[in-house]
């Protein structure tokens, strides 16, 4: 399966957003064995195979824009230009971490890169990024905010209340559902009637359906979307269509009675992966292989650095879990 | 100083902070008609940018409450009436509690739900409860409530200004008794109680409406010679227990009076601390004045028959005195 | 303004509705003044205006059915078949009351008749109405469950979860949205984007917006939504427009510091009051003024004899309220 | 008997109630495939007609189980963790708890809201809560939460066929300890506290995961001589205080150790009534062990310091016993 090339995006760009969708993939790649060897604590949900959607949102925030993610968050964070070592040192639960490790993989997040974080409950995102739009638009600076959301997701009530409000107010948002087909271990059609792109219709809210394998399709959808936002024009629903090659949770076959997936579809949707759809687009533009290979050996370095400087940080002191309750004081 | 509802007096409170600061912002339903009279005018001074009525969305609204002040704003969300936290109670509990701790201190969460609370009025078993406890357990939130005009100005003031998820409630029971409140810059600190009246005998702790009636239990025992002392807490959490042991330590008896259920309620939590931390000092066991382990019932005479009453209230104290 | 007649109900039935919604109208009406005067303890709200959807409500529905309603849920409560007597005597707190008097005029109900109750809660009876469903659905008799709630109720994101669920598992739910033009002291069209009714497009749910002061249009559009259900063909959301010619809560004018509705809006619709309207369609029919006479002194005599019933009970013995927490025991 | 993990002892108890009444449905987000076990295999026995997996929308599904419950069915909602109740407050805490009686008795109410709760496993803030005290303050929920696998079975049991409201957690940490479970129609009646140990020198009361600490406190004092007698009140509402208080007026010392957050937690409740019952009995102030007033850390060392642990368990009996 081939791009949609028709976008004007230049090869430094595309050779960047690679590089990002490439550390995603590492990071995440080596967090799941970290996970599976035990030794991080906690869940573990990996966005590895939804890469694009992460860097194509990425791309086109500024500064002063806000996204809210969901449990499987990691990719989010480092596709908005997160710092994987704060990243990998938080799922390590290091004092060094992004939040000092009181929060883990579920809550990663930094707020000075509008990271408004990971969230372990799911749909309660879209509840805070309507806050930050509502920030946004008193502010006057044509900043935008971004909640992603999965398939599963979608049937939170919230989301309904989402939409009418965010219409209702035109505020700057842009919903962005993440449809991985699976909400854990249940295929979302089982769970879902009709679809999730349509259900804005009723909102006056526009709409796409999206490839979001297609780092540069997915780009175009929020770009326009993020445009119309910033030009006070209110919210769009965007349905990026993605799968997670990966088990819902890192943990999953040390309980689960057997496999859930069809193995045709995971086969099906490994056709599509992102990343080689990207790596052929460039090498189509003209890019060198060896180059593309120079990236691969720039990501794994910085990947070895992060887990390196994770392993090497220190526990949080237990007397920090007394702190940060409260703003001004120590609890 | 001026002569006042508990209403008007939040009222002033939210037009002084709204044009102190213009991150201020004020939303909910029927928040510009303002069925309570506490935020009326508002829409009128600041406009409909800042004062905003809302759809019926308490989920999403209370969610949207946290992410705007954790990106700038300091937003206060109106919720009318305390039962209708229960719809919204994932972005108070899991989000509004927890946030700036899951993130390790990284934003600050200055933000208000407010709403009225308590029973006393037939307004049903959904209009009625009294929930301090529960958000007082969930660790991640202040929560205040006033029992004077002059206090719910103060309180609503210092809880606009800071920096952390303040819950403020009103009782039902008190948005019509007048009091005198000082005028401008007028702040209550958050965690500080009040010795409403000094006594050497008995601590009754009363929290809200329930203020009102440990000061009539206190006129009613004043006749037997008996010296009632009664704190009211303000704010529940954080608590303060100092004021609240130090008048133990003089009294050596204790009665907590609270609107809430009895079973892991306010006045269990004020009791439990009492007794651990004032063994030594407690010359009778600790009476806890609650609401009984029921829903609020709806028709006067069962609604009279749950919550606490004056003569509860004086009974638990002489109770206190007959021991030891 | 004049009925859609072409409906094959017979005359009789028309009368029997007839007499329903004068019920209705009186016992609010009275319920109004009490409640000015002082009488009645707590908030009280009416539905005069909005009778007909009760009545073409309770003309569709069979034992077995059930029907959840809201915090202005008298109308629905007589509407449905609720005794009078009781209703009124627990407005008035009484112990004979149909709630013993601790429920109160927004939480009326009468079990054995199918109505599970007012509720305080603004959209939580669609919750209860998509149980009932459930058990009507278990049960396979042809039963059926039905959801009243307001226009400001369907901003309520319960609402799209049951839209879901519902279509999902093809629940035999009826949607019945009352839409009065106001929650509260707010026009809903300052608080909604979009028709009502077309948001269950999305859900594959049919839907049609209904004039609900037209009691015969009402009943069409319940009778067929209700044969829906009971054929195991799924939900069906109603939207019926009507207006509350009395206010939110009556004691509104006691707190409020104006009027907030326009006043030609009242006026334009008391033009379509739903009783004058099937007034207009009995007479046509032939039926006499005298007759129709006889029917409001009728209504009348009840009306006086809840009131009395209501104002002769005892209220309840103060340890009642330690009862009926649990089902088994005191308490 | 067999011996089993509590999961499997919960399941044995779901497969029986299913097949001995139809009205018995179970429904919630992957119960077919089964996150913890605990519901696997009922699918296939029982049908999809009565285990049902669900779409993410608690609020309805909460709301659903109360029409249900109240139109003849006798569902249960199993919400996976505890903090996803809050999604479904409403319907828990408006509707469940009040129901029955704002009706004035006119419905059952036979449900069962299950759900995992409590920390110690990384699972960060909003998987970790401890949530019982919210629940017992609402007044018109029965709250139980089983500390072995027989009891898991039992209690289970016991509330599928209680004619109410029946909440029932299960500690986090307890899935995977064996016990023994006796073999079909085994009941633990709602409402009776356990002795899960004699002693007769400190009472400690434990609740769900805390009696494992409290069992091993037990051992480590009973070297020094010390005799701790250990209860588990299983049910926490309606809480069986006879039991408790039985043996406070043996022992004279007491420690309460609970999962949940101290302030308003049902340690509080329990140290409540304990200092207002037996205060003549009293040797010494009833000590509290409990989760600090936090939202629950990720990381391991954080956790470990603000969840109860074997240690402050052991030193806080050894305090009871310095005092008078
Ligand atoms: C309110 C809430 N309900 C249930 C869960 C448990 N849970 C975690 S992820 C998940 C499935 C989410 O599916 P989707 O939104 O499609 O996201 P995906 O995992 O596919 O990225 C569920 C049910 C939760 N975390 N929060
Ligand atoms: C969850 C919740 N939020 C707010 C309220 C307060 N309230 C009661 S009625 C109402 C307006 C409801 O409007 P609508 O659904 O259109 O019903 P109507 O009153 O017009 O019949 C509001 C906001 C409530 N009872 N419940
Ligand atoms: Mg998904
Ligand atoms: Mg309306």
């Amino acid at each position: 399966m081939s791009l949609n090339t028709t976008s004007a995006v230049g090869t430094e760009t595309l050779i960047d957003w690679y590089r990002r969708m490439q550390l995603i993939r590492h990071v995440e790649d080596r967090l799941g064995a970290a996970s599976k060897t035990g030794e991080l604590p906690g869940p573990v949900h990996l966005s590895i195979g939804q890469e694009a959607i992460a860097v194509a949102v990425g791309a086109c925030m500024r500064p002063g824009d806000w996204a809210t993610s969901t449990h499987r968050g990691h990719g989010h964070y480092l596709g908005l230009g997160g710092d994987p070592n704060l990243l990998v040192a938080e799922i390590y639960g290091r004092a060094t971490g992004a939040c000092g490790g009181k929060g883990g993989s579920m809550h990663v997040a930094d707020i000075s890169r509008g990271i408004l974080g990971a969230n372990g409950i799911v749909g309660a995102g879209i509840g805070l990024a309507t806050g930050a739009a509502l920030t946004a638009k008193q502010r006057k600076a044509g900043n935008i905010a971004i909640a992603f959301f999965g398939d599963g997701g979608a049937n939170e009530g919230i989301f309904f209340e989402a939409m009418n409000l965010s219409a209702l107010w035109s505020l700057p948002l842009i919903f962005v559902c993440e449809n991985n087909g699976w909400s854990e271990f249940v295929s979302t059609a089982s769970i879902t009637v009709g679809s999730i792109a349509e259900r804005s219709a009723a909102f006056g809210i526009p709409h796409s359906e999206v490839d979001g394998n297609d780092v540069l399709a997915a780009h175009d959808a929020v770009s326009s979307a993020a445009a119309r936002a910033r030009a006070g024009n209110g919210p769009t629903l965007l349905e990026m269509m993605t799968y997670r090659t990966r088990g819902h949770v890192e943990s999953e076959q040390t309980f689960l009675p057997g496999p859930y997936r069809p193995p045709e579809e995971l086969a099906m949707w490994q056709k599509r992966d992102p990343i080689d759809r990207l790596h052929a687009v460039l090498r189509e533009n003209g890019v060198e292989e060896s180059a593309l290979n120079a990236i691969v050996e720039e990501v794994i370095t910085v990947t070895n650095a992060a887990f390196q400087f994770a392993i090497d940080s220190p526990l949080p002191e237990p007397e920090a879990a007394l702190r940060d309750v409260f703003a001004g004081e120590r609890n | 100083m001026a002569r006042m509802r508990m209403t008007q007096a939040i009222n002033q409170a939210l037009h002084e902070e709204m044009a102190r600061d213009e991150r201020v912002i004020l939303f909910g339903e029927d928040v510009r008609i303002s069925i309570f009279a506490d935020t009326r005018g508002l829409a009128e001074e600041f406009g409909s940018d800042r004062v905003l009525d809302t759809p019926l969305s308490e989920a999403l609204l209370a969610g949207m409450t946290v992410g705007a002040a954790a990106t700038g704003l300091r937003p206060i969300f109106h919720l009318m009436f305390g039962n209708f936290f229960y719809t919204a109670w994932d972005a108070i509990a899991n989000q509004a509690a927890k946030f700036r701790y899951m993130t390790g201190g990284q934003v600050t969460m200055p933000l208000v739900f407010m709403a009225v609370f308590g029973g006393g009025r037939s307004q049903g078993a959904q209009h009625s409860d009294t929930m301090h406890s529960m958000l007082v357990n969930l660790g991640g939130l202040k929560v205040v409530t006033p029992a004077t005009p002059a206090d719910a100005k103060g309180l609503m003031k210092a809880a606009i200004r800071d920096d952390n998820p303040v819950v403020f409630l009103q009782s039902a029971g008190r948005g019509g008794d007048l009091g005198e409140v000082p005028d401008g810059d007028w702040i209550v600190p958050l965690g500080q109680a009040d010795v409403k009246r000094q006594g050497e005998d008995v601590t009754v702790i009363a929290i809200g409406a329930m203020v009102r009636l440990a000061m009539r239990a206190a006129d009613v025992l004043a006749k037997d010679g008996v010296g009632v002392e009664v704190i009211d807490p303000r704010t529940l959490r954080p608590l303060d227990t100092d004021t609240i042991l130090r008048s133990v330590r003089k009294t050596g008896r204790v009665v907590v009076v609270d609107e809430g259920r009895l079973s892991c309620g306010m006045a269990s939590e004020i009791a439990a601390i009492v007794a651990e931390h004032e063994f030594e000092s407690l010359k009778a066991p600790v009476r806890r004045v609650a609401a009984a382990d029921v829903p609020i019932p709806f028709s006067p005479p069962l609604e009279r028959e749950v919550l606490p009453s004056e003569d509860r209230v004086v009974s638990a104290i002489r109770s206190t005195l007959t021991k030891r």
